[in-house]
């Protein structure tokens, strides 16, 4: 699984998470980014295309974003962008977005262990219509 | 976040009386900060052992034993100006509420004898007419405390001035309101 | 080709615990493009930063990846490694394998393959790094003070002393802020004005300040060190340059009805007026809500009054002057607009807040606030410092104080606490002894909060030496009773309800923030707390900065604070515009957007969603000097580097430095693999 | 304009002239009262002193009834019930979960659309119509107007009124020319709850009350609920037993009723331990020698 988190907030989280030692799934992977904000959609559909079973979301609580507002612009795609993924057929619960502030270690692992968990219970991602995905390159470009 | 600290995971808490009542009312006593503001406007405060603010200190002290048979609790007059003024949203008056019908449930021997005779015959009208005969309530009350009626001299007057009905109304729902009855018992056990 | 060298830590039993460190070492040997991959016992020590920078020159490395703590930790310190061996600091990347990898995993197995992918994701980052050079800005080393309370005062005087040009905006006639209404200051009774009234004047004369009172920030724009601030001079409609002083016009006016705000309503003002004799500037300002001329003039007709144009010998008065707007470039900016109070009446400044109708809502005559006594107290005050009942003029023999008036109330709205308030309640009580010998003051309080130098000793005085009862509980109500206020409390420590006489109530309220803070913080684009008190950058270890890059808090806009706290901060925030002043220009990180012109089709989609306004428009032209195109451009002094323009490009024409969409779909891909 | 009506039990007894005047009133002022049918007890202290449940649901029951009924407001004239009914509806109004079985408890559909009014928000928006009907203005009448506790709670409602300091029954009294006076105890509880159980707390409480009304120069106490006026009317027949100055204690609707010309009796007003007939002949011959 791809967890997108934005630097300084959710990273930030899970290094506390980390120096508590709070032991949680060891199937995510982090990639950085300094806000949600940066997140395209496309890095989403991409994680899936190679094969990604479930991918995290998470950036700033909304109000606090380091950036000001790119968490809401964040907030704003996604609202778009869950549609098109419901449109794929893509079932609901193999995507996480949440909020997890610096000071959420715990929140993290909960977030982390309950993404496993439900991406679990789906089992592995079995892909999906090409087609379509094609079709979404366009409208994700749009959202 | 003190449970992250350490990874240790927290032992499972013993439930509280004032969690108790936080998840019966929705209201948290844990909030009281003992400002004593509730005592402060209270009628009753000068003739009661506890007065509010001591309930929800001893609510947070998780002393049930001791609070379900304080006599304290029936004295709250129900002016709810406690909890009108209470900085903290606590609400005294429904835990005191609260507290009562713990005690009716848990301790119903330690009760004040008149108070609950009182409670009871008040109810028992309820559910044998559906409403109060105000008359009948003071028979019923008489009946079960034993000893004559405070205010009995007051009676004949009453009757005179066409305030006391002595036959018992009873309405047509009776039995829905047996039935509320019912289902209120069971669903607060 | 790229050539890259892999570092894996063990970060003593840290990382080795659970990640089998030198099969990760080993693994990542094999990867496409790395030519050295080592494993060390501590890489961020002298040793292993040594390893580094041999490998960096041996291998003529193009990139370096370290696997090892959170970047948060070290990446700063391998960048300098980096850079000291001749590489690029920015072709330095972090793969987290402590607090991502080996702290929150049990199994060795899945920890050591999970740190492999972590370093595989990192390598095909780094391959697609491109070198980047820090961006330096040019600083207008000048400041702008908002608010001319004692915050503004001192970091005004402190950075002025500095070295530095100060421009200091005050919207009140006068500065000297809350702390010039006070009459004595905890826990030493000095003489408020005493020691304020100086620093005023110093401040009026000194050669590097430039005071602008009566004036608001209008607007701000730009960034750290390069911020052009419009500030309105409100009309005084007196001429600034020319009025001397005298107060002729003062003591010509005929209105003289309007309520004091100096005096918090206990005294009378004329329509022109200074707000109090030590003003500083000592120059008058015509109320035009209540100069009868104005009113008159606003109902058409013209000539009306003009006492004060007749008492003006040198013609100061100007009813033509009109506001004015300012401009200026100042590199930072301190706010220091202080606080405002709780009002006791019904009326509250915002929905979220109610008042005490248990009280009365301020509508009995006698009950006051803090303020109030501090006038009353005051040797300049109303009463020239005697304590005399507002309804009579009486002397009160029994004056109640009600604490946290405000404070520490959810109900009313309000749940944090004022912080001040123990403190000078106990002033006021000792104040009130000295001055009414056989006076009893009686206070109502919660808690005695009285943690600072001398203060708790304070507080004691006023009960062990002057008399003062403290009775621990919140009133439930108050009521007037003929010429007395029945105060109905419950005394908790005795455990038994209490009722006092009082011939006076003073109620100590709340401190709340400044109306107007919030739409102050949005020009500024810091942010507030649910109350509205504005944010520091970090509560613990950068208390006086903010959000956004060079504007710094000071005194109480931040969170309720006493004299002494504001001063300190207020000379902290002047100790942090100096640092930044300190240096010609300013260093950023590389980590900003860039355009691709080929590209951008001018549809300015990333100007909308930039929090920083760091995109402005460019014009293509030809040899000819014919328009071509407008384009977006980012000004690198601006952009904090959040990336959102780049999320929302729909053309992929703005793109991220170190952050570019090539190299996250590497790292998926290589998560992927 | 036709409104829901709720007596509830103590006007059918001891509250007997307060269900009269309220009615008498009512119909005086052209707004037409549709009782409940069929209306159950509210559970008045005894309910939400043994089961806080029970004392949500009990008083619903009649709120149910006013809802299938087609009803949208109810008055409820009695401070006590007003106080359980408007508990109730703002116990479900607040509480989701509550609220979802709620129709199971009852036994009848519910969807809590009902709102439940005290005499005082009723009369107060009549108040241009009273103005205009009132025939014989009660100049000069000094009055207290006793708010007592349960008409201001819950303090989140208030009965529409300013839990801390109300104004709508000084209102109503001005409208009819009587005059208010300032008063200390106007919401403090006589103990109205606690007159059968535990009498001599209340003796106390409404002593107090009583006390500092006259000292305030009243010459009437105003009511609108049938526990403090019984409490507060009845338990005077002692003072009168050992000789002590009494004042008369009026249900709103009856000095109401007075200004709008109703007859005395049909207001219920000889129902009254102490007599108001003394302090209604010194306002007529006032009234005449003004004339």
């Amino acid at each position: 699984m791809v967890a997108f988190v934005c630097n300084w907030c959710t990273y930030t989280g899970a290094d506390l998470a980390g120096t508590s030692r709070l032991t949680m799934e060891p199937n995510v992977r982090i990639v950085r980014l300094p806000c949600t904000g940066r997140i395209d959609p496309l890095f989403i559909l991409k994680a899936l295309e190679r094969g990604a079973d479930g991918v995290i979301v998470s950036g700033c609580h909304p109000g606090d974003c380091h950036y000001t507002s790119g968490n809401y612009h964040a907030r704003r795609r996604f609202a778009v962008f869950h549609d098109l993924l419901q449109f794929l057929g893509f079932e609901e619960d193999r995507l996480t977005f949440s909020w997890v502030s610096a000071s959420e270690g715990m929140k993290w692992k909960d977030i982390v262990d309950d993404a496993v968990a439900r991406v679990r219970a789906l089992g592995p991602f079995r892909g999906y219509d090409r087609e379509a995905v094609a079709g979404s390159e366009l409208a994700g470009r749009a959202a | 976040m003190a449970s992250t600290e350490g990874g240790v995971k927290e032992a499972p808490r013993a439930r509280t009386l004032s969690e108790e009542i936080y998840r019966r009312t929705g209201r948290q006593p844990a909030r009281c900060y003992q400002c004593g503001k509730c005592s402060a406007g209270c009628p009753m405060a000068e003739e009661t052992e506890l007065r509010p603010h001591d309930i929800l200190r001893m609510v947070g002290l998780n002393q049930a034993d001791r609070l379900l048979t304080a006599k304290s609790l029936w004295l709250c007059a129900g002016c709810e100006t406690c909890t009108a003024r209470c900085p903290n949203d606590c609400d005294p008056a429904s835990v005191i509420d609260e507290l009562r019908s713990m005690a009716v449930a848990k301790q119903p021997d330690t009760l004040p004898r008149n108070l609950m005779a009182f409670h009871r015959s008040f109810l028992d009208q309820i559910r044998a007419h559906g409403r109060i005969s105000e008359l009948g309530l003071m028979v019923s009350y008489k009946l079960r405390t034993g000893s004559l009626f405070q205010d009995a001299t007051a009676a004949p007057g009453m009757v005179t001035r066409g305030k006391l009905h002595l036959g018992a109304p009873s309405i047509s729902g009776v039995e829905e309101v047996r039935a509320i009855f019912k289902a209120c018992e069971e669903e607060e056990r | 080709m790229a050539r890259i060298g892999v570092f894996v830590c063990h970060c003593g039993e840290n990382i080795g615990r659970t990640v089998d460190v030198p099969s990760v070492a080993r693994a990542a040997q094999g990867f496409p493009g790395v030519v050295v991959s080592k494993d060390n016992k501590y890489t961020c020590s002298e040793p292993g930063q040594a390893i580094i920078r041999e490998a960096i020159r041996e291998h003529m490395l193009t990139g370096v990846v370290i696997a090892a703590c959170s970047p948060h930790m070290h990446e700063r310190t391998f960048r300098r490694v980096c850079a000291s061996a001749g590489l690029n600091p920015f072709l330095c990347e972090i793969a987290n394998i402590r607090e991502h990898c080996s702290w929150i995993h049990e199994d060795r197995g899945e920890a050591t393959a999970k740190a492999i992918d972590l370093v595989r994701l990192a390598v095909e980052k780094v391959k697609r790094n491109i070198p980047l050079e820090t961006i330096s800005i040019p600083i207008e080393r000048k400041a702008l003070v908002i608010g001319g309370g004692i915050a503004g005062i001192q970091a005004a005087l402190d950075i002025a002393d500095g070295g530095r040009e100060v421009i200091l905006v005050e919207k009140e006639p006068s500065i000297g802020g809350h702390m010039s209404q006070l009459s004595e200051t905890f826990p030493t009774l000095d003489c408020s004005q005493c020691i304020l009234t100086p620093r005023m004047v110093e401040v009026a004369q000194h050669p590097r300040i430039r005071l602008m009172t009566y004036s608001e920030v209008e607007s701000v724009d730009g960034y750290v060190g390069n911020f052009d601030v419009t500030i309105r001079k409100k009309a005084r409609k007196v001429d600034a340059t020319i009025c001397t002083g005298c107060g002729a016009c003062m003591t010509a006016c005929v209105q003289r009805k309007v309520s004091n705000e100096f005096d918090e309503g206990l005294s009378k003002r004329t329509a022109i007026y200074t707000p109090f004799p030590q003003a500083v500037p000592n120059i008058p300002v015509i109320d035009q809500m209540k100069c009868l001329r104005i009113l008159s003039q606003k109902k058409g007709k013209q000539d009306a009054c003009g006492k004060c144009l007749d008492a003006c010998a040198i013609g100061a008065i100007r009813f033509d002057q009109e506001d004015e707007l300012v401009t200026e470039k100042v590199g930072a900016i301190v706010v220091a607009t202080g606080y405002s109070l709780y009002s006791i009446g019904k009326e509250q400044d915002s929905p979220d807040i109610s008042g005490y109708g248990e009280y009365g809502y301020g509508t009995i005559p006698d009950v006051i606030d803090g303020m109030q006594f501090e006038r009353l107290a005051s040797a300049s005050g109303p009463t020239a410092g005697k304590i005399l009942r507002p309804s009579d003029g009486k002397e009160p023999k029994r004056i109640v104080f009600l604490q946290c008036i405000g404070s520490r109330d959810r109900a009313k709205g309000i749940d944090y606490c004022s912080k001040i308030c123990c403190m000078y309640v106990a002033k006021h009580t000792m104040l009130y002894r000295h001055k009414v010998h056989d006076g009893q003051a009686t206070v109502f309080y919660m808690d005695v909060r009285a943690n600072g130098k001398g203060y708790d000793e304070f507080t004691r005085r006023a009960i062990e030496e002057d008399g003062a009862v403290y009775m621990r509980g919140r009133v439930s109500r108050m009521y007037r009773d003929g010429d007395v206020i029945k105060v109905v409390g419950f005394d908790t420590l005795a455990g038994e309800p209490v009722t006092i006489d009082a011939d006076m109530v003073v109620l100590a309220t709340a401190i709340r923030p400044r109306p107007g803070i919030k739409d102050l913080a949005q020009k500024l684009s810091i942010s507030y707390d649910k109350h509205g008190f504005l944010n520091e950058a970090h509560p613990k270890l950068r208390p006086v900065e903010t959000n956004t890059a060079g504007v710094f808090l000071a005194g109480a806009c931040q969170a309720p604070r006493d004299i002494p706290d504001t001063v300190a901060t207020a000379s902290s925030a002047a100790a942090k515009v100096l640092g930044l002043f300190s240096q010609e220009s300013l260093e950023r990180e590389p980590t900003v957007a860039r355009v691709d012109i080929s590209h951008c089709a001018g549809c300015f989609t990333c100007e909308r969603v930039c929090p920083y306004g760091a995109i402005g428009h460019r014009e293509i032209r030809d040899r000819q000097g014919r328009l071509i195109k407008t384009v977006a451009d980012v000004n690198p002094g601006v952009c904090q580097g959040c990336g959102t323009c780049q999320a929302t490009c729909p053309s992929k024409s703005v793109e991220l430095m170190g952050f570019t969409d090539e190299q996250i779909f590497a790292e998926v891909n290589a998560i992927l693999a | 304009m036709t409104i829901g009506y709720y007596p509830g039990c103590s006007l059918h007894g001891t509250g007997r002239e307060y269900d009269e005047s309220v009615r008498a009133v009512a119909g005086a002022l052209g707004l037409t009262l549709r009782e409940i049918d069929d209306w159950s007890c509210c559970g008045a202290t005894s309910a939400h002193s043994v089961n806080p449940l029970l004392a949500v649901v009990l008083p619903a029951r009649n709120l149910a009834l006013a809802e299938s009924a087609g009803m949208t407001d109810v008055l409820t004239p009695c401070a006590a019930c007003y106080n359980r009914l408007a508990r109730s509806e703002h116990a479900v109004a607040t509480n989701p979960e509550l609220a979802e079985k709620m129709p199971r408890l009852l036994g009848r559909p519910f969807s809590n659309s009902v709102h439940v009014r005290t005499v005082l928000d009723v009369l107060r928006e009549s108040l241009p119509v009273i103005k205009e009907k009132t025939v014989q203005p009660l100049k000069g009448m000094k009055v207290a107007c006793y708010y007592g506790c349960l008409l201001l709670r819950p303090a989140e409602i208030a009965g529409g009124d300013d839990p801390e300091s109300p104004t709508f029954m000084e209102e109503i009294v001005k409208a009819i020319g009587a005059e208010p006076v300032t008063w200390n105890l106007r919401m403090d509880c006589c103990g109205g709850s606690m007159s059968i159980p535990h009498a001599e707390s209340v003796v106390r409480l409404s002593r107090a009350i009583l006390e500092d009304a006259r000292s305030a120069g009243a010459e009437a106490l105003v009511v609108a609920c049938p526990m403090c006026h019984s409490n507060l009317d009845f338990r005077q027949q002692a003072y009168t037993n050992k000789g002590e100055t009494t004042l008369p204690v009026l249900y709103l609707t009856e000095l109401l009723g007075l200004a709008l010309g109703l007859n005395a009796e049909s207001l219920g007003l000889k129902r009254h331990f102490v007599s108001p007939a003394p302090m209604l002949e010194r306002m007529a011959v006032a009234a005449k020698e003004a004339v």
